[in-house]
């Protein structure tokens, strides 16, 4: 345990409280805004009596006031951590968010900072249904001036977290509730991921499988089937959606020549459209078959578990369209036009 | 409240008892209720007081804590129970689960999971009564930690400037989850907050399903005669915790403050109350086995109902269908065969 | 002006207010809420003489209370047009839009009809900076249970918004406002334009621009002057986004073999990314180049007409990417891989 | 209130008056203020006599009806009025114009054209406060529409429960655009609401400068000290139109109600007041001569400022830069010679 070479097993919730814990012992200006943070439920449980009521205050629930509260005290000098603790939540605040935390510092012409973290759970496939199983990071895409993070393994919730913490800029960071349980190994000491970075979580020269947040372990198990058969998939991780890191993406196309995108979120101007759409802009000329989105359809999510299991990509979903994108490419020679 | 009415107050508020002591059951012994279980246990008395002074074709507007809304304004059980376990004959056809009840047709427009969103959406129905020229009323239910929302600020300004037939009751069981009341808001009491509004606002033991039906059938009386709305805080307690988090307690609240609150449990109060009316034990122990009977049969009803199809998932998102030409929904579901992701 | 075969000219905010007149004439339950519906600059202005006051209430400032009334009156009968006269002031309501209209129906299992349709004027390029400046569209694509059109001219803006009045389903209508003063013809009578059907405006062989709202206009200036230069562009007027007319858009790009995409929202997962992601996929074997997106870019729109003029699609940017796209492709022979 | 904040009083609402007058004059020219412009004249005593009871390190967070907020607050005119003309050289770049003025360095927080949304801003920033250990208040002006919305009640109620050091100032000009205040809320006064907070509530007369000033000024010393915040009402009525629409008037008010007003002209009745306190015609004339005359340096100023060039476009989105590798922030701007869009 000892050293900063060394490792410790962590689960992804864990890792989130101890990002936390290390970053509000290391400055005192980070403050927590979550409705029952002392509950035990939450990763913030224990925190006010190591920092105090003050910085770990008790909420009303007042999603759009704290939202705006927490972008006042942004924007004189204290770090506040909002957490919504349910995604969709965030929609009671949205016009703190979007008009106000992700436009302040422009529309001031560069005077505001507005140091925000907003942490954003994802129940779904909780059965917890609709209003409580969205994964909006697609809706906050398209709106300049966020960051926006989801972490797929505990040593990316933690190092990104810190990033973000530490970041002069809003940033939006999802986390897929399922994970929560997930438990990996974390590096001892001062672990940061830099924002805007994508892992190449597994290496291939087959196909290029781009995953976000749960569907990355979802990939990963369909990369183990497909390997037995003797495809090769490098499974992508952009781990921040904004800023993208499209130099990572195009790079594996332009190795594999094929495109299949594994994202929980609903189809119609998703991520994976995004990324989709920037492959046929920039990575066109490498492409060796259509590009696939293996998503989840534009229903909303049900409640009950026996039809929510099947909104979200799975390794059985990923393999399959793999296979047809190897099965539908023409010859690398002609992709060179 | 004349005599009938008081034993149906008894058989409703015996209903929701055993509905959730069931619904209950079934969580604790894990046969198939998944997702968030939010119990009213304790607060019948507010609910079914409330409901009893509406009119069969008046509106509810209801929240998280949610099964003893539709159950007091007569919805059939199975259905309920059927949509807590998932099933194709739950009353939302499995989609909305237990947060999500809604029987449109006893009125019951439905429970939203999102404090505070109901409010404005009740004011809206008696602003439709009025358009469709019918004197029906709108009540909405939400609890304490929805007093601090904008919602409630802004549905109860509406109300009052447009003179809605609105009624707007606060089932306070003095905690948001974890957090008193006390710690969220300065002003002394919900009702208070009527004031701000020139609405009326009044306070009510919560346990007292008697005093909680006289303070709603007022507010509903002026709501009906166009005297616009009124705001009801019934001060009233949940046994359970927030929710049924597998028994574990939370243990945010005093033991005797649980205690003293169900030494004023909302049933018992009613049965003593009947009992000196003069009803006789054996008629109230009949009211009880039929509750009781009617709740088996509704989870009866529930265990050996089909599951959703999978084609049903892409159902019940559009009245006309998403069908535009070479439009479809995305990907559609595979076989229910395939595995779920270990996260 | 008689019969049902004429024509009139009018201008699109007339259209509007036409349509508007004509469902509320012909359905006593379609209503009006708008803050300050009965104020000479608003196209519902005088409706209350017709109508009363009941059906054109005085609105106070409380677009997420009068949002969720609408729903409340929407699910018990009534046809509510709730007009946010500026898109940015939807995200003040933006839980009820996504959260409650968006999800009732199928979160009841189909008992719940929430038939309001959401006005939303578009006030960019008229200098009013970034809170008042959004085009949300893309956002709200990516909500399942929303119909959603952008119409580009007076006709469409009468036909697709009496459809959108008789609708069952919730539709958000965003109106782009510089098009407010454009005059056009519109048929006499009855005149509806089905959802979920494109238009083509102008028939080309050469490359076809899938343009949206006023970026439609800019497109056909664009295409006359390509013209004269020999090159014949096709353009695509998607006019309702959700549900998308993908149909004809696969045909034209399977004629043209290219394919540019005008929008003036923003681009990471705007409306132009799912077209090029359905492109992508389902239309790969007809591309002959890289998909090209003439779109805005991700900051906020400025104050100062200097800078928010250089924000959005004009002929010249569109013309500059046709040309581009027809010099940056393979021969035909080579797409039928 | 002594002779020099009194004089102060005065040199700054002058300021408000002639920077407006100026504005509306480049409006109605043509002369390059594009998009929408709210003026305040006839509110700025209301504006002025909140500024004054406020340290010079104190916060301010305004709204749409922007112009008098940060120049009573201090700001530099030039550097405002280059911004409502979209000048590089304007207090925000160009980026936010007219109703996104702000000046940091005075510690005005911006103003937003969201209505309400500053409310809760101004209570996060007394909060900051608080965790810095700084004895700073923050003051938040918004105007009579404000308070029928969520976040007038969501920030009330939070400064409220955490005792914050805020003062929330209404406008109240009896108007939010063409719709009278009495239309949209039922209760009796905007100052009467504080009361759902347990907060203290005053309204005052909004044409009175010394009026304001002792009210707010008492608000502040309770902040200050950790009393907790204040709700304080300001009585006071715009002369032009909600915004300039070229000179057209919507005729929503009548002529005599806006002719009463004006009898009551703020800047008319200080003056009154200082010469019956002895200051002479000529000192108040050198007064007016001078904010006439920083008025006319700032708009040469402004005028004379070049315009932002293209590659800002992208600049100030954020702290640290777009530059993720192979990340832009999509297709650069063109150059400047691009014909526009005819709509
Ligand atoms: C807008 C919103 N914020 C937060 C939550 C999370 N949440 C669910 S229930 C609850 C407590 C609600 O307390 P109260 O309104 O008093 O109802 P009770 O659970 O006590 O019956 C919270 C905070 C939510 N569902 N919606
Ligand atoms: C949330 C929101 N709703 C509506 C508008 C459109 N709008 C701009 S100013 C205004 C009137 C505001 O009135 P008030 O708050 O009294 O300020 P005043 O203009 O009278 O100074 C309205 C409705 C807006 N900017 N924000
Ligand atoms: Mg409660
Ligand atoms: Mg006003």
């Amino acid at each position: 345990m000892s050293g900063r070479s060394g490792v410790r097993t962590l689960s992804y919730r864990d890792a989130i409280r101890e990002a936390m814990l290390e970053e509000m012992r290391r400055d005192p200006r980070v403050v927590v805004f979550c409705e029952d943070a002392r509950f035990w439920t939450m990763p913030t449980n224990g925190f006010v009596d190591e920092f105090g009521p003050d910085r770990v205050p008790i909420m009303p629930i007042s999603e759009e006031g704290f939202t705006g509260a927490a972008i006042g005290a942004a924007m004189t000098g204290v770090r506040p951590i909002v957490d919504y603790t349910i995604a969709n939540l965030m929609y009671v605040a949205w016009d703190q968010i979007v008009n106000h935390a992700a436009k302040n510092r422009y529309l001031f012409g560069g005077q505001a900072s507005v140091p925000i973290v907003f942490r954003a759970a994802m129940k779904y496939a909780n059965a917890t249904a609709a209003q409580h199983s969205d994964r909006p990071y697609p809706q906050l895409m398209n709106v300049p001036g966020l960051k926006i993070v989801v972490p797929s393994n505990p040593a990316d919730a933690l190092g990104l977290l810190k990033s973000a913490i530490r970041d002069d800029d809003p940033v939006v960071y999802f986390e897929p509730l399922r994970l929560w349980g997930a438990k990996g190994e974390v590096p001892v000491g001062d672990h940061l991921v830099p924002l805007g970075r994508a892992a190449v979580a597994r290496e291939g020269r087959d196909a290029t499988v781009v995953a976000i947040g749960d569907a990355v372990p979802a990939a990963l198990k369909a990369a183990e089937g497909l390997a037995s058969d003797g495809v090769e998939v490098e499974v992508v991780d952009p781990r921040t959606l904004v800023p993208l890191d499209t130099a990572t993406i195009l790079a594996s196309v332009a190795k594999t020549g094929r495109l299949i995108i594994a994202d929980p979120a609903h189809k119609t101007c998703g991520a994976a459209a995004e990324i989709a759409a920037v492959v046929a802009e920039e990575g066109f000329a490498s492409l060796r078959g259509p590009i696939a989105r293996v998503v989840a359809p534009d229903v909303h999510p049900p409640f009950s578990p026996a039809l929510e299991r099947l909104m979200y990509p799975t390794p059985a979903r990923i393999a399959a369209a793999v296979e047809a994108a190897v099965a539908d490419s023409h010859p690398k020679e002609l992709t060179a036009q | 409240m004349d005599r009938e009415r008081q034993l149906d107050a008894m058989r409703r508020m015996l209903r929701i008892r055993r509905f959730e002591e069931a619904a209950m059951d079934i969580v604790r012994k894990g046969q198939g209720i998944a997702g968030s279980v939010h119990l009213c246990i304790g607060q019948e008395a507010a609910i079914v007081g409330s409901c009893l002074a509406l009119r069969a074709d008046d509106f509810t507007v209801g929240y998280h804590r949610s099964h003893g809304h539709p159950i007091a304004k007569g919805a059939a059980l199975g259905p309920l129970m059927a949509e807590l376990m998932g099933r194709r004959t739950g009353v939302c056809r499995g989609k909305g689960g237990s947060m999500h009840l809604a029987d449109f047709a006893v009125g019951s427009l439905g429970e939203t999971a999102i404090v505070g969103a109901g409010i404005p959406q009740a004011a809206g129905a008696a602003y439709g009564a009025r358009i469709r020229g019918s004197d029906q009323v709108a009540l909405a239910f939400f609890g304490d930690g929805a007093a601090n929302i904008g919602s409630f600020h802004e549905g109860l300004n509406l109300a009052a400037a447009w003179r809605l037939g609105a009624v707007f009751v606060c089932e306070n069981n003095l905690y948001a989850m974890s957090t008193a009341l006390a710690d969220t808001m300065a002003g002394e009491s919900i009702a208070a907050r009527a004031a701000a509004y020139a609405m009326p606002g009044v306070a009510v033991d919560g346990q007292d399903v008697v005093a909680v039906y006289e303070a709603v059938r007022a507010a509903v009386d002026r709501a009906r005669g166009g005297g616009g709305p009124t705001l009801v805080e019934a001060r009233t307690y949940r046994y359970r915790d927030h929710a049924e988090y597998g028994g574990l307690d939370l243990g945010h609240r005093p033991a005797e403050e649980l205690e003293a609150w169900r030494a004023r449990d909302p049933l018992d109060l009613h049965r003593a109350r009947l009992l000196a009316d003069g009803v006789s034990e054996r008629e109230l122990d009949e009211l009880a086995e039929a509750a009781a009977e009617e709740v088996r049969a509704a989870v009866q009803f529930a265990k050996t109902s089909p599951a959703p199809e999978p084609e049903e998932l892409l159902e019940d998102l559009w009245a006309t269908p998403v069908g535009a030409p070479g439009h479809g929904p995305g990907p559609g579901p595979e076989p229910a065969s395939t595995p779920e992701v270990v996260g």
